[in-house]
């Protein structure tokens, strides 16, 4: 056991997969020698060369084009996007290649690829770099969304990832690159679409993932001193994502409140909400409450931004609205 | 012209003759009903076609574009296997799932069709990538429409491919419309070499009716990528005899000097009269010959069953199953 | 009135936006002398000249940043992306400059173009001619999405596009373009963002678009003959689209089938049925039921393709379902 | 060199110091915490920049790219609305909604930066022909990083410009590297004008830091393309001072070479000197100046207001109001 960032447990992820199996290559913008815009790579450009580290120039339709093609040929690669707001233009080479090859083409070639990429605001990163993207995804069969919440499930779930036969979008929230924790120096990995119960409670289902769910976490704090008790269910994988543990503990709790930090209309947050209402009509005590981002694209300014973000305190207030009668 | 020429030159008529053959027949079960959805034809461009089918291994690659049912053919796919997947049937290279525009064979090299034009242009990086990681010395060639050269693709494909000299051919088949476009009215050129040499990238144009002419310089690029010195660019001017769905929109001039004059078919069976390769009855022979097998092929596909219908549920995720309802 | 098709009833639109506004001019590829894949901007050209009709290379990114652009200036231009699946090649245009151009430059700028194209499934057509994209963009904040059920609509919605300050995405269903009915040969406009009730009914509600709303009165009029009386809505506007038509009409039935032609995971379908169960929670008897396409890819053959796609037989089994007790 | 020239050039030395102490002041406030985000600062590039401000007119129109602040202040921006914005205030330009990277202001022809690199060389496309169409002579200069040239939005533009011969002046600010990344190892070449002139677009490379050279190079661009002529290319070879976040990471040699010989504001600086237009007195008077303006800037964005918490939700729309919760 080690602490680690976040940025440290993935590095580890990709050291490991790296050493493994020599099929398993890096290929992004400054994921070289810089080891990458938020150091996710470090070090495996002294360790692993040229070759296989590849920096390559701002060509994101080439980054994903190559990975989708080396895939064809039974490499493992794992492409980097700096930040997911840019994978607008690579939206192509995903959702008509990458998801589809393996289908249309009758199972005869697969497209094993891992894109990593940096989501999610609260920094000040404006419009073009604070985007949570997983929405503009949601309703392309044959991708997976992954999207890690702890260094732990990062580490395991990368790991997992770059195994795993399938296209998979990997979303690493830029809030959490520095949160820390501890991690085993050896290979694990953590189970794909397979969701995790961060907190039992009985009271109300918190369905959240990435940055949302430490939110959830510390509101089910507060809540808790309040008397409620809030069960906080962390996603992990988000496309498609694991019915059954949601579904199981609304069963339980009979409430729900799904909390995203992308806009409401037609996010995941929709999705969640629409399968709980229909699977758990009649646990449902009162009707499934969202927290998400307001329909508006994220203003910089910091107090701007702010007011549009889902926070704890709407969390809380959103779970209270779960437990009036309806 | 020595001994083997004249063999290899049989040959490729022959197949020539088998890309026509196959397109007619496909265009006559199309206007009967047999073929769904949409049908793109490489009637015209029968040429540099095979010139590139004989330029290339089985160990090498290439994604075909929407007028390439011909190539997948003579790259080693049984032809009925292609028939089949362009009429939908089971027995389809891909089960029926992809048609016409998604017949890919990996144990022939192909890499299958994008039907969004050009897309493919940066997926062949990685095919060459991933082989020259392995240490192979295999080529994988691209087909691009001179249409297809609007696509922003064409430029992250060509500078990556220069940068990493990757073992890629890019056959640019300039056919001088993009649909009812002419190339030269929504380009900056239209001698779309011009474009590739920029990249320093060795670049040529070569009249892609003239079989030879386009064997040669496609010889000339494998060899070069071969030898480890990264892509090459080769555009075969040519010209479809597809006009569009409501008809022929081309000068008629034109269109009378490609198919009366300059029809790469008629062109290589004068070549081989005139050079006494064969005679005009060994000529007819494999012409009918080829007929006949392509007839073979579209019954082989008629009589085929339609897919199980669990195929339209299989291959979404490698080892989930998706929800059938 | 003049018995038109939908192609003729958007040609129309078309011919009269530009009559009466200079600035509205068309861009797109083969949309010239060709008049489009479909017909549908034959005869502009002769009309309007090569200025104001203008035949594009095959680059899409380059056909709506050239749009945006234009209308950053005061143009009004209606780019034709030939079939909506090639979106994804321009989805960066869209998503992150046409999207958030008024938005993140605080009103200065107004990003007033219209975005045609065919999509629609169940001719053939394969997995990159034929999917419904609607669901790829539900997340967008500033984009509008316009999507026509009738010849009568399709006119009247167009101008109306053309005349609305925001970017919109007006979707086309390939299996209408052909239908026929009466349409004004006189100009006309059909609201945005307001849903219509095509056939009234007591027991439940289906809410449905485009070809699907055909779909969906088909099978209210198979049920009627059952004795279930069923309303039916077409959205006509899919983003931001019209609560209060569907909540009002859902509070009447007290049921609710939601029928989209995209995968079921995520699309515009999670959307409605997550605010019709939110939001009218108290009055339905049954869980909201939806009949959408299944986690695939689109399949060439037809019959592979038609047991992916929705039909009547699926709505009407929905809507049984609905009927019987929770 | 005549009158007019000289007063010119003391004109433009005043502006390259402007953009140096404004970005310099920048760099201390996003220090201080001051600036959220993210930061990236022109210094270096001063020359270049006041050589396009100098050549387009106000009824032009361009898009900055992340290096600009000084051109959009240049461009006729009050200063402290520009530093207001990059404060997040509510006296930015566009009430600090946008940033540093989403600057515009439309009634000096900026049409703000978009942050997903080269994406705006399309968005230019649509500038050049409206005012085209509307029978403007106006021009429209697009920013273009060495790095940015990589993506795909480059041919797509420069092809549709060169065929349609759109008013587009391309700067392609080649300062050597994307971040960390040398440009000649991510390009098929160093030089970015041969790209260009594959479109058949006049297409120059000039020393950037070199005030009268890129000035010079720059308008007979601007005056070629204002002739009707269509689009023109201009490549200036420069170097940034901003290394990364983690600090300097290239060849101390060329750090110095930049940074003690080929510095813009010291050039131009030597070259006012040694043609007698102004004496070190004058000069300095200029720079003291210059850096007071831009300490009032600095003040004038600290004590603005926050933004009003109605721009949150203000403009998603145009005529419709978004749910506030
Ligand atoms: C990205 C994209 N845009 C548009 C289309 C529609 N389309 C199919 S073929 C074609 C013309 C292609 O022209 P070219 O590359 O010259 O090929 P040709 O048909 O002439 O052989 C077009 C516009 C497409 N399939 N993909
Ligand atoms: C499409 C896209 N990819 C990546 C980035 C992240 N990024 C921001 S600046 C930059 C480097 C750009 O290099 P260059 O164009 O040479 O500009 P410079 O910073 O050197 O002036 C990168 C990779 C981005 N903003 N947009
Ligand atoms: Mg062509
Ligand atoms: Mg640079």
């Amino acid at each position: 056991m080690k602490k680690m960032t976040m940025v440290q447990a993935l590095n580890d992820a990709l050291h490991i997969a790296m050493e493994e199996n020599e099929r398993v290559f890096v290929l992004g913008e400054d994921v070289g020698k810089m080891g990458g815009d938020f150091g996710v790579t470090r070090g495996l450009y002294e360790k692993f060369g040229a070759e296989r580290v590849r920096d390559t120039p701002l060509s994101e339709a080439a980054i994903i084009g190559t990975a989708v093609g080396a895939a064809m040929v039974g490499m493992r690669p794992v492409a980097e996007i700096m930040f997911a707001d840019f994978l607008t233009t690579c939206y192509d080479q995903i959702v008509n290649n990458a998801a589809k090859v393996h289908y249309m083409f009758d199972g005869q070639f697969k497209s094993s690829i891992v894109i990593r990429t940096a989501c999610g605001a609260g920094f000040g990163g404006g419009p073009h770099h604070s985007q949570s993207v997983e929405g503009w995804f949601m309703n392309v069969p044959g991708l997976v969304i992954v999207a890690p919440s702890t260094p732990y499930d990062a580490k395991g779930l990368l790991i997992a990832s770059i195994e795993n036969d399938n296209p998979i979008l990997f979303l690493e929230h830029k809030a959490l690159y520095r949160i820390k924790e501890d991690v085993p120096e050896e290979k694990y990995t953590v189970p794909i679409r397979k969701a995790k119960i961060g907190r039992e409670g009985k009271d109300v289902t918190i369905v959240a993932s990435m940055w949302m769910y430490h939110l959830a976490l510390n509101a089910a704090e507060d809540l808790a001193s309040e008397g409620i008790s809030a069960e906080v269910i962390d996603l992990r994988t988000l496309r498609p994502w694991d019915h059954e543990t949601v579904l199981e503990s609304v069963a339980r709790t009979g409430r729900a409140v799904v909390v995203n930090e992308a806009p409401k209309i037609g996010g995941l947050s929709a999705d969640i909400s629409a399968v709980i209402s229909e699977e758990a009509f009649s646990f449902l005590k009162s009707p499934v409450q969202r927290v998400a981002a307001l329909d508006t694209p994220i203003p910089f300014s910091l107090i701007l931004e702010k007011l549009i973000l889902p926070d704890k305190e709407k969390i809380i207030s959103a779970v209270h609205k779960t437990l009036k009668k309806a | 012209m020595g001994e083997i020429e004249t063999g290899k030159i049989l040959a490729m008529y022959r197949d020539m003759c088998i890309i026509r053959s196959f397109e007619f027949a496909l265009e006559r079960e199309f206007k009967k009903g047999n073929v769904p959805g949409m049908l793109h034809t490489g009637v015209g461009q029968e040429a540099l076609l095979t010139a590139i089918a004989h330029s290339i291994r089985k160990s090498d690659g290439f994604f075909p574009d929407h007028r390439c049912h011909g190539l997948l053919v003579l790259a080693g796919t049984p032809g009925e296997k292609i028939m089949a997947e362009l009429f939908g049937k089971a027995t389809g290279v891909c089960s029926g799932k992809g048609g016409s525009l998604h017949s890919a064979d990996p144990s022939v090299g192909n890499f299958g069709d994008n039907a969004v034009e050009g897309s493919f242009m940066v997926t062949a990086l990685g095919v060459g990538l991933g082989w020259k990681m392995q240490g192979k010395d295999s080529v994988v060639a691209v087909m691009v429409g001179d249409g297809t050269s609007g696509r922003g693709e064409w430029h992250e494909s060509l500078n990556l491919a220069a940068t990493w000299k990757l073992p890629i051919l890019y056959c640019c088949v300039n056919n001088g419309y993009a649909i009812s476009t002419p190339v030269g009215e929504s380009h900056a050129t239209a001698d779309l070499y011009e474009f590739a040499k920029a990249y320093k990238i060795p670049s040529v144009q070569v009249d892609g009716n003239d079989l030879l002419a386009a064997y040669e310089a496609t010889q000339k690029a494998v060899a070069h990528i071969r030898a480890g010195n990264g892509p090459y660019f080769v555009e075969y001017k040519t010209w479809r005899w597809q006009g569009l769905f409501s008809g022929e929109f081309r000068p008629p001039e034109e269109v009378r000097y490609y198919k009366e004059e300059h029809d790469p078919i008629q062109m290589t069976r004068k070549l081989i009269l005139d050079k006494n390769i064969a005679d005009e009855a060994h000529l007819t022979k494999i012409e009918q010959e080829v007929n006949a097998r392509i007839e073979d092929w579209v019954n082989f596909a008629m009589q085929s069953p339609l897919p199980n219908p669990e195929k339209a549920t299989a291959n979404v995720y490698v080892g989930w199953e998706v929800e059938k309802a």
